[in-house]
């Protein structure tokens, strides 16, 4: 039997690639991918949980998680291609106006 | 059926308020008068109900109604209710009944004044704040009505607001009246704090402050009481919010000010019914004041002095207005004193038929001066009587009620005040004699100046008519812009019947008012058998709401009390005092009415000056020098533009991490995950290694 | 426990399958070529062997020994990694597939099914789902326009139409109140009358129809077949494929054709029932064979006759028709699963 | 046997989950992150988890990734640039990145649960039975967050074409148009 901490473990690697990834990337795309990467570290977590404890509460939650990553990942890319087409890069760097 | 008597004049006021400025002046007297007519009628209602009620074990009737509780914090808990009882019941009476004669009254003297909707509008809210302090059924409740009748009157002060004076003494009366307030406050905490309610009666959950309060041990005459923070504390605190509402020294000089405001306001606030809050409150809170002999004493003596310190400044006085305004400081002292003497319903009895008359004086004041066309001055009437009849013998009437000729109303509650004063079994060994004797005095100086005023103002040689064209540096404060303009130079006239009709309903009641309190020695002499059980009704009536108070161990004066003879002594004394008083004025200000008065007098004692001297000048300098220069432009100003350069400086660094990087944004994110994080984790080792 | 026996009764069984698999993919496009010719009035492959029956293999040989062109400015790691990323799912769809009850062979009690799981029509879906990668990434690695309008196509093709699908499937789980396809089976095998079979597509005529059609446009088949649209984009997302490479593609799209007859049979027509199945528990693969049978040919006489659609005719359909129909149907067949449970 | 495929399991969810990171390329970044997908949906069903772990290869690789694939393919995104990187707090962002891995560690390494016994709870029946049930609200609140995301993305996505408003429905369109737009792209590159 592969006890919890393995999850847990493997979850907390997988995170924080997501993480850094997020302040390594600069395609805006690319950080969406990350940030998904993020969510599913944490529903590995949730599942992992879900089976030891044998609730079922937390795949419902990685369920719930996975619908708003769809919606999520729906907007955010109708937002990448709207800001493509102004801007004609997706490098989150060069889309910088939003300051003082 | 309470929420009516309440209510109305609310409804008025609102009505008036909101639409009034598009109205006609019959209209908005219509409203003004009918809300106040309604809440009186209910009034009376209600009386004739509580008639009727079941007296309680301690043989109270009372009829309690609570709309809904107002504020419910921890044991706190005030509710928005309303309390009928026999003191509330009788206050609610003459407050409706002589309101609305002075609302009739108003119609006609403010005819044709520019803001004759927004005078009957603070009239109505008036009326409203008065009875919700009456009915309130706890010391918040009442507070309300308080702060605003307190309110109420700073408007109707400060009503002719183009006039600096009339400004002046609205702020007066206000600022003299907050450091009364502050007492209150101080003595409802106090009070929630020494019994855990506020609430007058008891109800369900509740159990009442003076129920708690007759279950206390009388406290000991000594000054130390005063500060003890015990049931004496309470009792001068809230004796220093009645100073301050019912102006009595120190706190009187708003009173005489405030006669700027139009004359019925006079009548109403600042004679019949407001000034009478202290005294109102004092009776409701007889229960504290029973076990509290040290501030009964206190009453007393302040209530003495007042009395007799006003009656003299009222001697000198030329403005018709000031003079009755003296009169009420010294009437209301001679309430107090019956009070601090332990005589509640006496001085209760006072507070009902000087209702009466000093508002037939103040309206009559009020039809001089609206028929010499707002002329105050005495010394520019005379020989009135011939042109207003009704006016005069209205006034004949209140000024012999209020000098204590026999069987008027003012006899019957004056003699029983001084009587109770002097057979006082409360008020230590001879202050009780001394007190009686200042009293005796102040009513033969009272005899005196009320007669003065009457036979300056109606006897003697017509003086408006040569001295009209050079008065008006004397003008009133009571100035309209002139549009009686037309009638000057004319004969003075009669008011319109709509101002003399309330003049001959409170004359009547001045006469007949003090047959339900006839004194009891007097009444075995002079009523008839068969009507015994009439004479003292006043007394019987009220009597049940008060607690017993317990002589003061060594008071002389305690065993008198039973002495129908001496009490008869009494009245005799006063009846003497009376006549001769009033003989004394007639004749000596018949003949010479222009008689300089001593100069002390004349200036009021410098009272005013005094307080300049001693408090307003010390505190303006003090404002300027350190409140205005060190304190607010150094301190707090200093803190305020501090704040912002620190603000400034804040930003100029914080702006950095504003750059627009959605990047950087989510390393921030991060840190801040990661310090929560680390704040957990933190705690997991901290916990392991312990 | 895993043990030897298992292990070599599951190789056996793969081995078996796709053995069977390989060759049936092999023998239905010969199919398709006579069955088109005698559509189109002539006559088809018939020389290579008696009624061209070798034709397949020469085929093959042809596909293994063309020069294999990578083109030059493709991205060479996609580019090869695509027609494997199209092949791979659709053959392992089949593993989850029951061709059949049990049977005894050699004394062993053998499941007609490579691995049964419990959500196996999920397992389905997820694997079909992923194919849409094989066609998309060779589109976009080959570098060219065209296989990239194909990919494109074909990636917005897939999306759409698999809602549907899905939703035409809800009908059929009410129904079997499991998402293991033996349930499902299982659940059909009685009779109405006595001789009405049980079958799903008694009960939701219209839930069969738009599952087939989703699975038609799911396939990329015609009239759906706009990733490759011959005439428009060349030939879509393979125009730079040849060889072995492109014989990938082509094993991919009829394996996938087979998984989603097999698929329609299954959830509509039974499965593996027919008469004397429980008797005979052989007869069972034999039934399923011409089930899938009938839908292959159903594959091909649509090729043979319908034309394509256009681009934006297809999205409509799709979106706009077949989606609101597809949810009615669900809402239909709750309220009959109501009554009649 | 099982801690074994465990670690092969997780050492390429790791060296997928790296390569997203990594690589230069946002399609190869895409296709290790469904990579990754796929390694955790295994992962799942060794937690008998299978209704998630085929959700899971549904949603995140069947539907999500899918629009990211379209969406890369659609802007036509070749390469990320490669720039120095100025911004001064992303020096710090590694060492944050160990240390939040640090913190996480140290918080888990040594969490132990004792086994409780009982069935599987992944199945479709116990995930249907408490979404409809007890968790209905939420479920119902994701359909509306999911309609949302149809309205808000049409709305995004959609491009007026010179003032005057197109069909909202007619997204197909938008895809034409951008594809038009992207041959234009390519154009001008050459």
């Amino acid at each position: 039997m592969v006890p919890l901490s393995w999850y847990l473990i493997l979850s907390a690697i997988l995170f924080t690639i997501g993480a850094v990834g997020v302040f390594l990337k600069r395609n805006v795309i690319t950080i969406f991918m990350c940030i998904e990467l993020m969510l599913n570290a944490v529903n590995l977590t949730l599942v992992a949980f879900s089976s030891f404890y044998k609730q079922v509460y937390g795949q419902l939650f990685v369920f719930i998680v996975m619908t708003v990553a769809a919606a999520e990942a729906g907007v955010g890319l109708a937002l990448v291609i709207s800001v493509f087409r102004n801007r004609e890069t997706l490098d989150v760097d060069k889309s910088n106006i939003l300051k003082l | 059926m309470l929420k009516v008597i309440v209510f109305a004049p609310l409804l008025g006021a609102a009505i008036l308020g909101l639409f009034g400025n598009k109205m006609s002046e019959r209209l908005i007297g219509l409203i003004a008068c009918s809300s106040v007519g309604v809440s009186a009628i209910a009034a009376f209602v209600a009386f004739s109900k509580l008639l009727g009620v079941q007296p309680d074990s301690g043989g109270v009737r009372r009829i309690s109604e609570t709309l809904f509780t107002w504020i419910s914090v921890g044991t706190f808990r005030a509710d928005f209710g309303f309390v009928l009882d026999p003191l509330s019941g009788v206050m609610i009476l003459f407050v409706t009944g002589v309101g609305f004669l002075i609302h009739m009254f108003a119609t006609g003297y403010m005819s044709h004044d520019p803001g004759f909707w927004r005078f009957f509008a603070y009239m109505n809210l008036f009326m409203f704040m008065m009875l919700t302090l009456v009915l309130g059924d706890n010391f918040l409740m009442m507070f309300v009505g308080w702060e605003g009748v307190g309110l109420c009157s700073y408007l109707l002060i400060g009503y002719f607001f183009t006039l600096p004076s009339a400004g002046d003494a609205a702020k007066k009366a206000f600022v003299v009246n907050r450091i009364g307030d502050f007492g209150i406050a101080l003595a409802m905490m106090l009070i929630f704090y020494k019994f855990g309610t506020i609430s007058f009666i008891d109800k369900e959950g509740l159990v009442g402050v003076f129920t708690k309060a007759a279950t206390m041990p009388v406290e000991a005459l000594t000054f130390s009481s005063l500060w003890a923070g015990g049931l004496t504390t309470i009792a001068i605190l809230l004796f220093i919010g009645a100073t301050g509402k019912s102006a009595q020294i120190p706190l009187f000089v708003w009173l005489p000010d405030a006669m700027a405001g139009p004359t019925p306001v006079s009548a109403l606030i600042h004679a019949a019914t407001m000034v009478t809050a202290g005294v109102y409150m004092i009776v409701r809170s007889n229960a504290i004041y029973a076990k509290a002999p040290m501030a009964l004493t206190i009453v007393a003596i302040v209530g003495a002095l007042t009395a007799i310190f006003a009656a003299t400044i009222g001697l000198s006085q030329w403005d018709i207005k000031k003079v009755l305004a003296y009169s009420t400081v010294s009437q209301l002292g001679y309430m107090f004193l019956a009070c601090g003497a332990g005589a509640f319903t006496a001085g209760f009895f006072h507070v009902v038929t000087h209702a009466f008359f000093k508002a037939l004086l103040f309206l009559g004041s009020g039809s001089v001066i609206h028929s010499m066309h707002h002329e105050q001055n005495m010394a520019h009437m005379g020989g009135l009587k011939k042109y207003l009849k009704i006016t005069f013998a209205t006034m004949g009437v209140g000024t012999l009620a209020i000098s204590g000729f026999p069987l008027l109303s003012g006899f019957f509650s004056k003699d029983e005040i001084l009587w109770k004063v002097k057979s006082s079994p409360i008020l230590p060994s001879n202050l009780g004699l001394i007190l009686w004797l200042i009293g005796l005095v102040t009513a033969a100086i009272t005899a005196i100046y009320m007669t003065r005023m009457m036979v300056i103002t109606f006897f003697g040689e017509e003086r408006f008519r040569n001295n009209h064209g050079s008065h008006d540096g004397h003008h009133g404060d009571d100035h309209h812009d002139d549009h009686h303009s037309h009638g000057h130079g004319g004969d003075p006239h009669e008011s319109p019947l709509v101002m003399t009709v309330p003049l001959m309903v409170l004359a009547v009641l001045s006469v007949v008012g003090g047959f339900v309190g006839i004194p009891e020695a007097l009444a075995e002499k002079i009523v008839p058998h068969s009507l015994h059980d009439y004479t003292h009704s006043f007394y019987k009536f009220l009597d049940p709401i008060l607690t017993p108070i317990a002589a003061s161990p060594g008071n002389v004066t305690g065993a008198l009390a039973q002495d129908h003879h001496a009490e008869l002594m009494s009245t005799v004394y006063s009846t003497i005092v009376a006549l001769l008083a009033i003989a004394i004025g007639f004749f000596l200000f018949r003949d010479k009415p222009l008689m300089t008065m001593p100069r002390l007098l004349e200036q009021k004692y410098y009272i005013d000056e005094i307080y300049d001297a001693f408090i307003v000048n010390p505190l303006k300098s003090i404002s300027t020098t350190v409140l205005w220069k060190v304190v607010d432009v150094g301190i707090i100003d200093g803190i305020v533009n501090g704040l912002a350069k620190f603000v400034g400086f804040t930003s100029r660094l914080t702006r950095e991490f504003q750059s627009g990087f959605t990047r950087s944004y989510a390393v921030f994110i991060f840190v801040g995950a990661v310090t929560v994080l680390g704040y957990f984790v933190g705690y997991l080792v901290f916990n392991a290694l312990r | 426990m895993l043990t030897t026996d298992i292990l070599i009764e599951w190789l056996v069984k793969i081995g078996v399958v796709f053995f069977i698999l390989m060759t049936a993919i092999a023998y239905v496009v010969l199919l398709e070529r006579r069955l088109l010719g005698f559509i189109q009035m002539r006559l088809g492959p018939n020389r290579v062997g008696p009624f061209g029956l070798l034709q397949p293999l020469a085929d093959g040989l042809k596909f293994l020994f063309k020069e294999d062109i990578v083109p030059l400015e493709a991205d060479k790691a996609l580019y090869v990694l695509a027609p494997m990323i199209a092949l791979v799912p659709a053959l392992m769809t089949i593993s989850v597939i029951p061709f059949g009850d049990k049977i005894v062979i050699l004394g062993r009690e053998i499941a007609l099914h490579i691995t049964s799981v419990n959500v196996g029509l999920l397992v389905v879906f997820a694997l079909t789902s992923l194919g849409v990668y094989g066609i998309a990434l060779a589109g976009w690695s080959s570098n060219s326009k065209y296989s990239l309008m194909g990919g494109l196509r074909s990636s917005a093709q897939l999306i759409s139409y698999e809602l549907a699908l899905s939703l035409s499937v809800v009908g059929v789980i009410i129904f079997s109140g499991s998402l293991d396809l033996v349930e499902v089976v299982k659940q059909q095998n009685s009779f109405w009358l006595g001789f009405i079979p049980k079958w799903n597509i008694f009960t939701q005529p219209i839930g069969f129809l738009i599952f087939l059609i989703a699975a038609i446009a799911e396939t990329n088949r015609v009239p759906f077949d706009l990733p490759e649209a011959e005439t428009e984009l060349v030939a879509g997302f393979h125009t730079e494929y040849s060889s072995m490479k492109f014989a990938m593609f082509f094993i991919a799209e009829y394996a996938n054709m087979v998984t989603a007859s097999s698929m329609a049979t299954l959830l509509f027509l039974g499965g593996w029932y027919g008469p004397f199945v429980d008797k005979f528990p052989l007869l069972g693969p034999i039934y399923f064979s011409l089930k899938i049978l009938f839908f292959l040919f159903l594959y091909i006489w649509l090729r043979g006759t319908l034309p394509r659609f256009r681009y934006d005719q297809l999205m409509r359909f799709g979106w706009k028709f077949l989606i609101p129909v597809a949810l009615a149907n669900v809402v239909l067949v709750a309220g009959l699963a109501l009554l009649i449970y | 046997m099982e801690k074994v495929f465990f670690i092969i399991i997780a050492s390429l969810s790791v060296a997928a989950a790296l390569s997203v990171v990594a690589q230069r390329n946002t399609l190869y970044s895409a296709f290790s992150l469904i990579g990754l997908f796929g390694c955790l949906a295994v992962a799942y069903i060794t937690l008998q988890a299978h209704l998630i772990a085929a959700i899971q290869v549904i949603v995140y690789a069947g539907a999500i990734m899918v629009l990211f694939v379209f969406v890369i393919m659609l802007l036509n995104i070749r390469e990320e640039e490669l720039r120095v990187d100025r911004n001064r707090l992303l020096i710090f962002s590694v060492p944050l990145g160990g240390l939040l891995f640090g913190l996480i560690y140290f918080g888990l390494k040594n969490f132990k649960i004792d086994e409780i016994k009982g069935a599987p709870v992944g199945t479709s029946e116990a995930i249907g039975q408490g979404l409809f049930s007890k968790y209905l609200l939420p479920f119902e609140v994701t359909s509306i967050l999911i309609l949302l995301a149809i309205v808000g993305s049409v709305v995004l996505a959609r491009r007026e074409k010179d003032g005057d408003i197109e069909d909202i429905e007619d997204d197909e369109q938008v895809v034409k148009v951008s594809m038009a737009e992207k041959s234009k792209v390519e154009e001008t590159k050459e």
